[in-house]
């Protein structure tokens, strides 16, 4: 029994290769494995690549993984792009009709047949194209046949659990659609029959316990659903790759919920609009990606200085400018914490995963309300499109905290009721327009207590103060929250490895290998990237003797604020190619920084 | 009025939407004309000050919200509109104004007027047109005349002016008007009825600038000015473009006036569609499982 | 003789305050006297109070200074804001008209009288507004008495040269309105002449040499002149607070030069066209302040990838957001080096005076088209509003550097021009638009060499590359030219001072003063912010027990840029309150800094 | 035509002005028919490839001058026009000419849109208009009808479609044109109009998105569009607004067009006006001395 299975479903965009990747990672999780996986986006709308990475077991997956047990190639660009990332020992299943049909010479090229016997490949054909056309009459079916093939292949994909998906999905669409979905399925399964020997060393364990109700959902989804649970009754958005997702998926929902979206004209009415919505009242958020991102600046700035909460989700994308729209970064990292002009810190969160999406946008809306002051949640690609299993969240456990919007205001001796008013934490009592008996200025001036623009040297020390120490607040909040940190690894190492985001997976399974080799090796990542929780980072810090910083970026971003922040030295792992960093390369930069301060023996 | 506007009617003196900061315009600026017009277009009504929300961008004109007694909101320059239509969507009982220039509007501003305009929602806009950048004293905007001498066009300006009355009305507006500041009364009245519409109403009023712009002062508008004539049917678009873009006389009065589906009203739609039968968070998650 | 007189002229804005101080500050530099002004503006456009500050000295000066020895108010207002501002030993100049009617009473509730006893001031009245609008029938001439009135205090502002600056001006509006101001300035100096023993202390020295041929102007202007001086042919701009008078200059002189000047329909547009015009072959830029500069940020991101040459000039003011737009501060460090989304640094530099903002404008020009990258300067309301004097610069001394522009390309077996071709200094050679044989892609898209849109990591990492090591050789290139850094004090001391911008007047006195009680400091300006000279720096920090780093601004943004490039602590001045920072606050810091290291005996 | 357009005559064929970059274009999308408009355009008026600059922004019409032998300039999603406005300034020369969608245009770019028209420089854009944002994978655009369902609309878009040809008619354009990319034949004449003219000229061509938009099909547009009748003076603004409003059809071909002086000419006479008398650096430092 092998403790996982890599498997990787490739073919045209268009031919059902994501939706029949969805179904098997759902029947893989509804019983009860852990599933992890990857997506990646054809860079053109039309041909293109699809492909869907799916890692299963029993126990838990900290991330994609190496190279493939199973190739399932609905085509023969599917072939070419991945016959080389096979396992040795390894499988392709194939489309015999593709092959039939033009694909030989194309695979001559590659010289298949003699890597395949090099390399140890077993390559089984299954006729997805002529069952799925010639004899059941619905070319769609073809992923079908393929799911069959896979289910028969490895029956970690319970066949019973897909049939009744399949069931529920079409019992719209007639029970004709149902039948044939299933003669499809069927059909794969056939194909395989012959073979299932092939597979024996590819088997995985059965789950041990029996878990919770679980969702598989992605990255966007799971942060749009938290946004839900959080009481989000506003969103605006333009559509942008990788964000615009969170937009169709909440035009759907949140009208069911009460509450409103927008496609506005761009991203500054987006923003805007946001703001205005949340100054009546409401939670109110948007989501974009890095060019979005930066044309909201002066907005960000805005409702800091007017003490507005908002939320942003960035959906970090290859950049810098148009840039790699389909591919994984996390380059934003600067413009989040440092992109206004004047002095206005915000509070930037990074969720590491899947259900991290769900959680951290609860606690965004927490923090905005509570702090009056935006919030910048960083995702980023490879997260926002992964596929993962996630736990059904009983709404009424979900606590909310609107800060303090008041209806009433102590005046204290004030003549009237002060919207900044100065007070012990640093937050004024908020009072909602529609009030009656306040009324006040909210605006982007610099302004005395009462809201009214003031420029003397006194007012403005006095607001910058007050909106800096707010931040402070937050930061002694967040570093009491065991929440927002992530630690895994060997507690007595001396050597540490930071990081930010979803480069998590990797870093845990890279310590696990290293443990193998005899280094000890030990992990913190935050959620928050600002204010930075510098005093359970400077703990962690202490014991270490090396640190090594993992980021999908080429300036090192997060390694120049922990420099700036703990005036040590850092090893700085920069990858910026678009794929999401392995584990094998966080071995390697660690191994190496080692040997440069000799001491492996 | 929206329903609520009329509810409490105890207030009645144009004093009572004064606030108490002093006005810093210039003496003689158009400005004071708007704003006496709109608090005794508020005293009219008797709006209940809680429930006013005025909103504005940036320029002298956008300072208007911190002189009402109501609930200002001092956006971004050129973000007036979406910042409006935000309060206005997640609060439909507020009565939402805004009020700035016309650089605001048509020049940072101007690609959401478009777009305001279409989606119509319950929100009223006033702009103070001073043909003229009044705040970063004296460059051209994009109202100003061809070959008009400012800061910014020591050669005289180059660029044809935009016709803002044209322009709602092609972006759908629907209620269009234009006043004149000098004319407190005329301007009270379609204040009201701006206020009255359902809808998003759109109102240019000329308001000079004697500080920066010598040209189109109160004497000209005067002389340019000519009431829409009493047989102008306010529904007619093609009518208000013909005087919108009649090329002898300014016209002032009410363009246009149509009520339509308010976005507002859209979305309660949606809401509704949407939630026929009640959902709880479990539907959502099922739909993943 | 004392070594300089600081002297203030406040009054209501309108009343020629500012046109007043203008032709006093170049009367001064005419008869060879250095000088350094400060002029703040009203915040509301009605009424406010206008002001300016003028140091002369015939020695070289550092900064404002501190307490005034003269003040001239031509109304109450001014009395009661600047009276306390007096140095013990100083005289007012009052108007005695505005005393005789209204302002007895506000006047008294300063208590002024017992003010100016107590602390040695005296009043000298000249009833201006009387003598201009009573005696002469121009009220506008009233500028002028107060004018007469300091030339016969101080002979430093030569009356002879005042009259023919008055003659050169007026001439053309008729012999009248020049006899007119004769008589307001000789009426001004007619009222001072019972008391001019009063002034004997405060006569400075004749200035020693003769100087060059110098002009008079703010760094708003100086940049401009600086920009002509380049061959600048395309300015794209949206006025703002307070970098309008750019836009305003230009619009006036630069098609004089065959140049466009073009008030677009805001600050993106601005931006996009002076791309659009680089990318055609002009030298272009644009002017801008925070909130426009905010907006800009996706703009810059794209002239990275592209690898188009522009210049942006930020004349800072407070922020954030709308914030305090007529008041000085450094705060829009963070957004120029951080700003915009994905990796895309960019070189920052930041001129210390008047005469440096001219030469930064040449500077910019040339390493924008030089690396073919954008170039950001960050000018600083304080520095670009006010008066100092600059040499004519002889145009054919300026060296104009347009990099790499060609009409023949070496294809080296390419079959085609590679616009992004990879070469040893990282630059590729550029092809305008409307050259020959030539075509090429140019975007916002991740690109191969031809400007072809790919997003596989090995094109995103060697582009990435490519564009990160041209900052590096800017870097190299930047080290070596002295012009870049201002050095002062004692070379051997172990405390240093480092800043950016126009605090580097104050810092200097700062160190004269702190070596009057034996403590021995130097300091050390980059003009370069981004690439930070890290070689430089790092040499000159290495002797140094303690460094301070002077900044208007509260977060400390160039103390972290510093902590993340040298890991050492620094010890952080912020002052953000609108006002530049004086000569004592940095004085008291040093101090203080050193009593907390107790190393102050 | 530019007089540098006409120079070189001895390019004629429209492969000679297709690069060699794969066209990415679903099958059957609109832009095939704009793109071969375009190529046929520029052979029969034998363009000289290197005075062609294309520009455009973000969207899958905006890959538009991948796709043709010229220089490109593929800059950022709604900054089409300034970036071209910038090129056609800085080099008279060169014939530009902006190529992008209809989110480009109207969304995110649509506040530049007023302004290039007023403005008048010499340069043509193009608008693909598929009613729909064809990159982001369906979400309604501001030309989508009423109701029209879509990714973002799933419950039908409630905000009215804006009029572009009413729009650019207002905001001043010099040449207002509409097209459909399966009249090739029709599309090549208003190219070769547009580019003739001399001045900002303005051409939406439905271009229809069989992959989101399955509505506004080339069915759709067959039995809509009509051709303006020869009687339809271009001169004639109010009747070309008629005509662009009329309610049930969509009237193709030239609605309006008057030449007047470009932003080019203007800007020339500015340099001229300044320049009368020869200047030096050192007259400007004497200003301030
Ligand atoms: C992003 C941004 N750009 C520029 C400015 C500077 N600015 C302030 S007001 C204004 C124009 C004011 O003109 P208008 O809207 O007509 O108002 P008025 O002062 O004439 O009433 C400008 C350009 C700004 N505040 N923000
Ligand atoms: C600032 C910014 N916002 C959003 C996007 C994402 N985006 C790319 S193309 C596009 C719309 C495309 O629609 P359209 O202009 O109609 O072109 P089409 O694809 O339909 O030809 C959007 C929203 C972007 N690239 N940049
Ligand atoms: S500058 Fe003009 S617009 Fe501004 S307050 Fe003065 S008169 Fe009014
Ligand atoms: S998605 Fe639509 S617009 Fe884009 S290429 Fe395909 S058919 Fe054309
Ligand atoms: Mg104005
Ligand atoms: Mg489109």
């Amino acid at each position: 029994m092998k403790d996982d299975v890599l498997i990787l479903v490739g073919g045209e965009g268009g031919e059902g290769v994501i939706s029949a990747s969805e179904i098997l990672v759902k029947a893989a999780a509804r019983a009860g494995y852990e599933v992890y996986t990857f997506r990646t986006f054809p860079a053109e709308i039309r041909g293109g690549h699809a492909q869907m990475q799916i890692r299963v077991s029993p126990k838990e997956i900290l991330s994609l993984g190496d190279r493939f047990d199973v190739v399932i190639a609905m085509n023969d660009e599917a072939v070419q792009l991945h016959l080389h990332e096979i396992k040795a020992g390894g499988i392709l299943i194939y489309d015999k009709s593709e092959y039939d049909k033009a694909s030989v010479a194309d695979l001559k090229t590659l010289d298949p047949n003699g890597y395949i016997q090099k390399n140890n490949i077993t390559v089984v054909m299954v006729p997805m194209t002529d069952t799925a056309g010639r004899d059941l009459k619905t070319p769609k079916s073809k992923n079908m046949v393929a799911t069959g093939a896979i289910c028969a292949a490895l029956p970690c994909f319970r066949i019973d659990i897909i049939k009744e998906m399949i069931k529920q999905q079409f019992i719209k669409k007639g029970d004709l659609v149902v039948q044939t979905n299933w003669q499809a399925l069927d059909a794969g399964v056939k194909y395989i029959q012959p073979n299932l020997k092939l597979f024996d060393s590819l088997q995985i364990g059965e789950p041990k316990s029996k878990k919770s109700k679980r969702m598989v959902t992605t990255g966007n989804i799971a942060f749009s659903l938290g946004s839900i649970l959080a009481g989000c009754k506003y969103f605006a958005g333009y559509p942008i790759t990788p964000a615009s997702d969170v937009l169709e998926y909440l035009s759907v929902h949140l009208p069911k919920f009460g509450g409103n979206v927008i496609q506005t004209e761009d991203e500054i009415s987006a923003l805007a609009s946001v703001l205005g919505a949340s100054y009546a009242g409401l939670r109110a958020y948007t989501a974009t990606s890095g060019p979005g991102f930066s044309l909201m600046q002066e907005l960000l700035g805005f409702a800091h200085i007017a003490e507005l909460p908002c939320v942003v989700l960035d959906v970090q994308r290859g950049g810098p400018s148009t840039g790699l729209p389909t591919k994984a970064e996390q380059s934003d990292l600067n413009i989040a914490v440092f992109g206004a002009h004047g002095d206005a810190p915000r509070i930037v969160l990074a969720p590491l995963d899947v259900p991290d999406c769900l959680q951290v946008a609860i606690k965004s809306f927490n923090l905005a309300d509570k702090y009056q002051t935006p919030v910048i949640v960083l995702s980023e690609q490879s997260l926002a499109h992964r596929f993962e299993p996630i736990e059904w969240i009983d709404p009424s456990t979900v606590a909310i905290d609107r800060g303090k919007i008041v209806e009433e205001v102590q005046l204290n001796g004030k003549p009237r009721y002060a919207r900044y008013d100065l007070t012990e934490d640093h937050i004024s009592p908020r009072v909602l327009p529609g009030t009656k008996n306040y009324y006040y200025i909210m605006g982007g001036l610099e302004h005395n207590i009462y809201g009214k623009p003031g420029y003397t040297p006194e007012i403005h020390k006095t607001m910058t103060e007050k909106r800096m120490k707010k931040l402070e607040l937050a930061r002694e909040e967040i570093e009491k929250d065991k929440y927002y940190f992530e630690e895994f690894g060997d507690t007595n190492a001396s050597i540490g490895i930071m990081g930010w985001g979803a480069t998590i997976g990797s870093t845990k399974e890279a310590i696990l290998l290293l443990k193998k080799e005899g280094i000890s090796v030990k992990t913190l990542y935050t959620k928050v990237l600002s204010p930075l929780p510098v005093e359970t980072i400077g703990k962690w810090l202490k014991s270490l003797d090396m640190v090594v910083v993992i980021e999908m970026n080429a300036l090192g971003q997060f390694t120049r604020v922990l420099e700036a922040a703990f005036k040590r030295d850092f090893v700085s792992l920069t990858k910026c190619d678009g794929v999401p960093i392995k584990p094998e390369e966080i071995v390697g930069k660690v191994k190496s920084a080692l040997a440069l301060e000799r001491r492996l023996v | 009025m929206t329903d609520s506007a009329s509810s409490s009617a105890h207030v009645k003196d144009k004093k009572d939407y004064r606030s108490d900061i002093d006005v810093t315009w210039c003496p003689g600026c158009g400005d004071f004309g708007v704003l006496d017009a709109v608090s005794r277009a508020f005293a009219t009504l008797g709006l209940p000050q809680e429930k006013l929300v005025l909103v504005s961008g940036i320029g002298c004109s956008s300072r208007f919200p911190y002189f009402t007694k109501s609930y200002s909101f001092h956006t971004l320059h050129g973000r007036l509109l979406p910042s409006a239509m935000g309060i206005a969507i997640a609060n439909p009982d507020l009565i939402v104004i805004g009020t700035g220039g016309d650089g605001d509007a048509y020049s940072i501003g101007g690609g959401h007027f478009i777009h305001a305009c279409r989606r119509n929602p319950n929100l009223k806009y006033i702009v103070m047109d001073n043909q003229i950048y009044g705040l970063t004293k004296g460059q051209y905007s994009p109202t100003s005349d061809l070959g008009f001498v400012t800061g910014s066009t020591p050669y005289g300006s180059c660029e044809d002016p935009i016709d803002p009355i044209s322009m709602a009305l092609v972006f759908g507006a629907s209620f269009v008007a234009r006043g004149f500041s000098s004319k407190p009364k005329e301007c009270e009245q379609l204040i009201i009825e701006a206020i009255n519409h359902k809808g998003f109403a759109f109102l240019d009023i000329f308001s000079p600038c004697p500080t920066f712009n010598k040209v189109n002062s109160v004497k000209y508008y005067m002389q340019k000015i000519k009431p829409l004539p009493e047989t102008h049917n306010v529904e007619d678009k093609a009518s208000a473009l013909t005087y919108a873009q009649d090329q002898a006389s300014l016209f002032v009065g009410v363009f246009y006036k149509k009520e339509r589906p308010t976005m507002q009203e859209k979305l309660a739609d949606i809401r509704q569609k949407a939630s026929m039968k009640p959902i709880k968070m479990e539907d959502l998650y099922s739909l993943h499982t």
